[in-house]
């Protein structure tokens, strides 16, 4: 048991796997020597070697492409995107081929592979290195999306990422890469794909986030001295709704919390099948604290877009007094 | 020196038997036995049948859109015939007589074409024919790189259409496999059109076999209708691939002698004088003439052979069409290997919101 | 006015833009010679020359790149890709650059292109040839969505984007292209972008929808014999929210039908936002009916996922009911 | 012939004041008035200056990731010397010293680094820093082509790192300017590294500047050190287009002489050696040889230079740094022409719901 970062964590969980099972192998852009720009591929490329852990071409629809043919091919390739404003030229991959393989061949060709993928803003970074894209591969089927908010979390969920039959896309949010640590395990241990996590339990209300912004959510919490419920998602698709739904049936109220654009954001769908769900238990409307609908700003700017306590707050009081 | 040569090449292209019957011999020795000359040409016959079939069974409305391949069955073929069993065919959608060779059962191709996803189930290295142009290379590509990855001696050799180089995944693939040192064959079947749109606007170079130059790959250009040629360059790219890790870019200049698909007219676009060039070129046409010459093939054989495929073709359709229906369940059995609980709501109740469900969502 | 089917409307206001404003030119693959593989840009090459109606290299990126420089370069490019399947390739350009280009720039720079793309099921046509991805470029902020459902209404709004300031997605339902004709005037006439149409006046619920399921719907509304409210949105980005508020606050009831799938579709987005907006008018919730979470299945199936008027008429009854 | 050649070419490479000094009168006659030679040097002293400041930035908190242009001034700065003010200039982000002569004003690009889209705001033919690698080609096919269209006699340039060929992007720009007949000037700015990959990862080939071969371009590596040799092919490529609609690409072979970025560090993957060979081929001091040599600069200049350098830089920095913070309303100012509704309520009410709030939103 060591007490790690979220970065720590996923290395670990890189390392133990590669271990255990040779199929498995990195690729993508500066993972090598340089241990990826976040260096959370450090000292693999020295441990496993080149043949395992291979620098690309600055190409990431080749990345994800050529990963589907070694995952065709048998293998459990976990490619690396730098970040998530550069999976726009592996959509077409992803989407159309990735989602699609083990459907169209009806189950003939499978494509178990796990694309790592740092996500969110909040790191003063560039443009494009700041967005959280989880529901455009929601929306696109085939694909799982799994977003960890915490070093534990991550390890294991990449663990049952990297053994899934099919393609998994590995969400890493940035702002919590080195933000706390946390004691992990230093056996392996699996988080099952699917499931949501009670990260807090309460009876006034729910609220259901994930990645990065669970944190903002605790924050509230704490700061309104309420009793909330939070809904660590964990998984983004498929969205284990019995456990919102239970949440929200006891409650009776519920808050979605993301840093995507609201409009067709995954809070959108879980609104919508809370309603759904639970309709006759809703006392007030489910709330969304959420990005704007506009693009998340450069730098200067990115803390008014980001869902935060105090707009949290807000939405508590509000949701409360409803 | 100022100004210095920085680089140099030539591109070499090869044709063993071309469209006048002119065969070299030097080239030509000892490339296929005699025997398996015929069967190729048999095979080819049996392929162009198969065509005009589907081509009919889509007119009669008993089959979706459909893409013949006359014309064109030379390049897969030799193709094929040039590779082991063990290694990949990624092709497009004009490799029926490739993907017929290497065993594909021809019913699953119109199976396809029939609108029905279990024609892409294939229990041979193949992939199902890839209808977004320009994205299957990079799977040949990464299938080639498992092969090498786990030392399985196969390579990757996939097929496309020269509208497919246009096509930033054609690049991408091209420069992964040449970086990586993948054993990957890539053949573009430069068929003159990319449906209505001339080879000059996707790639106005003399050559399309020059886009391996940018990769540092070795290129070559082939007569696609001379299915001598096509075995000697698949055979030579094959073993650089194999021996050595190399991806080779073959350019194989042919022809599509139908429409681009039953869904399109090529009267609208096309000079009529361009089809009958091209139709004198016809790879079996080429092939039966050299088998008569050497008295491999005679007219008796021939029409023995037409009615033979006559049956099997017959057979191929029957079986296409007397499958069962697919069911709606089929929607949602393969979408994941064990399917969530929404998918399962969805199937059971055929609608998406739990409107009116119990809470466990049943 | 003439009897005209969609596609004759839309090579109308295609032909009348082009006669009236010189910077507007038209890109893609098979437009010229050929007019398109659905015939939309007949007789456009013959009329305008190969300088305004220009057949590309096979490239979608490439495509939506170019019409980004041919923008902001000063001109009204109207790119045109073949299938909303093969939209994939371009998703970065889109995303990346054209929804983002004015915001980016503070205004300096603009892309006013539209990008016409044939859309949805129904037509027996090949995989990756019937998908309805309106939600993916909804949710990426900076991009304009519309979908006609009727020739009168192609007409009016096709020619409303390529006026538009901003980069406008015009997807053409081409289950529709030819089903029905309807009176299209002859001379020029906008529909605005961001405004729905009561397409039928009722009081017992609101349907919503958008496309060629509006004929589904209202084949459903008539077949229920109910007096049900029907919303063709027309524009799915950005939502006209009052129109389908003002219904739903009236009807009490909604049922919202799409084409795409369900799970982070325009239906949740709807949906969640109906309850933010109408809570408490509320009578039932809101319900939808849309396609699968599943890929579109290839044409033998693809009746059994898009939504039927016996699909949405269990909706209404169970609407109804509640 | 069964074996015939299909295609030859040559490479050129261009050199004109060599990393020894050595200097070719007969390519250089008349290339750049002494004058000229001097100006771009200051301007190039300059940005370097620029450049060490706006690293300082960053390592005291003052701004955000940078990305030096260390050691690759000559080949954007040549490039804009050489094209006109109606020609668009469609960079990365290692081209401040061609930006900068152009007239974009420097503290746009503090501002852009410092986090402020109003750093973007430039109102001369030039398009932002392109954060998304390999991109931006594609806006320069597609401004060239409007230049054209419209005629009013301009051409696009582009500029990219070795890096940026690897994407499909590239290639698709590289194919539409070559089979359109578009006035673009493609230059690869070949500085050896894509943040911590070495070229042969991204271009296994002998040249980069063979990658325009694929294309049938006019293809041609220059030593992107050497600013007489940029000035000449870009004039020539910038003639070629304007004068015959067909485009160009240069390997513009430099070296990054810093980290990638701020965020880099470059010593985790780079031979020091390789550096130091480099940091001898500096374009610079290079250049202050040949004009010291020619008495056209000498150290009393050098130093009159660096103490105006000191405060240019430092007007710029202060202006970047005094500009008033961005307001929460620019968030929503600039997303579209006329901003819709849902926007305007989320401005107003700093909300994504529309809970609690009247029914019209407001
Ligand atoms: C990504 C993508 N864009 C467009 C299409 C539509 N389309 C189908 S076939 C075709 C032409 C293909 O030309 P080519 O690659 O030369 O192959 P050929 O049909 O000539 O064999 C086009 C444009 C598609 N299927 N996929
Ligand atoms: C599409 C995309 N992928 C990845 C990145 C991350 N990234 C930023 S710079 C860079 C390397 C660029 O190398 P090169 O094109 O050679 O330009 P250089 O930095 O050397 O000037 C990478 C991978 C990016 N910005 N965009
Ligand atoms: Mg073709
Ligand atoms: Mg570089």
């Amino acid at each position: 048991m060591a007490n790690l970062t979220l970065v720590q964590a996923i290395n670990l969980a890189l390392t133990q796997e590669m271990e255990k099972d040779d199929r498995v192998l990195l690729l993508g852009e500066d993972i090598g020597a340089n241990g990826g720009v976040f260096r959370v591929t450090e000292g693999l490329h020295d441990r496993f070697g080149g043949d395992r852990v291979v620098d690309t071409p600055l190409a990431e629809s080749g990345i994800i492409g050529t990963s589907i043919g070694l995952a065709m091919g048998g293998l459990r390739p976990v490619p690396e995107i730098q970040f998530e404003g550069f999976l726009g030229p592996a959509y077409d991959q992803l989407c159309t081929h990735a989602g699609r393989m083990r459907s169209r061949t009806r189950g003939g060709l499978t494509v178990p592979m796990t694309v790592r993928v740092p996500v969110g803003g909040g790191i003063h970074a560039p443009e494009l290195h700041s967005d959280s894209p989880e529901a455009i591969y929601s929306h696109n089927p085939g694909i799982k999306v799994v977003m960890p908010a915490s070093p534990y979390d991550a390890k294991g969920l990449l663990i049952s990422a990297i053994r899934d039959p099919d393609p998994v896309i590995f969400f890493e949010p940035k702002r919590i890469y080195r933000a706390f640590r946390e004691e992990v395990p230093e056996e392996e241990y699996t988080i099952p794909i699917g499931k949501a996590r009670v990260a807090r339990e309460g009876t006034e209300m729910t609220m259901v986030s994930w990645g990065a912004s669970v944190v903002q959510c605790m924050n509230a919490i704490e700061e309104s001295g309420r009793d909330i419920e939070l809904v660590d998602l964990r998984t983004i698709n498929p969205l284990d709704m019995d456990t919102v739904a239970t949440s929200v049936r006891k409650t009776g109220r519920a808050i979605i919390v993301h840093e995507a654009p609201s409009n067709c954001g995954v809070g959108a769908e879980l609104s919508a099948r809370i309603m759904e769900q639970c309709f006759l238990h809703l006392e007030a409307p489910v709330q969304r604290v959420t990005g704007f609908d506009t693009l998340m700003p450069y730098y200067k700017l990115e803390l008014e877009y980001l869902p935060n306590a105090e707009r949290i707050g807000k939405a508590i009081v509000e949701t409360a007094a409803y | 020196m100022p100004v210095d040569c920085a680089f140099q090449t030539t591109i070499e292209r090869i044709s063993i038997l071309d469209e006048h019957g002119v065969y070299d011999e030097q080239l030509g020795e000892g490339l296929i036995p005699d025997s398996d000359v015929v069967a190729l040409y048999r095979h080819m016959t049996m392929c162009r049948h198969f065509d005009e079939i589907a081509f009919k069974l889509q007119r009669s409305g008993r089959m979706g859109t459909y893409p013949q391949n006359k014309g064109q069955e030379a390049a897969s073929l030799g193709a094929a015939y040039a590779l082991e069993d063990k290694d990949w065919l990624v092709t497009c959608y004009r490799e029926n007589a490739g993907l017929f060779w290497r065993g594909v059962d021809p019913e699953k191709i119109l199976l396809h074409w029939m609108g029905d996803e279990r024609g892409n189930h294939i229990p041979v290295r193949a992939t199902p024919l890839a209808i977004p142009i320009g994205t299957q290379m990079l799977h040949a590509t990464g299938l080639a790189w498992a092969s090498k990855y786990r030392g399985d001696g196969g390579i990757g050799c996939t097929f496309f259409g020269d509208g497919a180089t246009s096509e930033g995944d054609f690049h991408e693939a091209m420069n992964f496999a040449a970086n990586l040192d993948l054993p990957v064959v890539f053949v573009c079947q430069n068929n003159s059109w990319a449906i209505s749109v001339p080879t000059r606007i996707q790639c106005s170079a003399p050559t399309i076999a020059q886009r391996g130059l940018a990769y540092g790959m070795h290129s070559v250009q082939v007569d696609g209708n001379d299915i001598f040629a096509m075995v000697k360059v698949v055979r030579e790219a094959a073993e650089r691939a194999r021996c050595d890790n190399r991806p080779t870019f073959i350019e194989a200049v042919t022809y599509r002698l139908g429409d681009h698909t039953t869904a399109d007219d090529a009267s609208r676009y096309r000079d009529p004088e361009e089809l009958k060039l091209w139709e004198a070129r016809d790879p079996m046409i080429r092939l039966r003439n050299w088998l008569e010459q050497r008295d491999l093939w005679d007219e008796n054989q021939e029409q023995a052979q037409r009615i033979e495929n006559e049956a099997i073709v017959s057979g191929i359709v029957k079986r296409a069409e007397e499958i069962e229906p697919p069911t709606t369940n089929d929607i949602f059995n393969w979408m994941y290997a064990e399917t969530p609980k929404v998918l399962e709501t969805q199937r059971k109740t055929m609608r998406t919101s739990s409107l009116g469900q119990g809470f466990d969502g049943v």
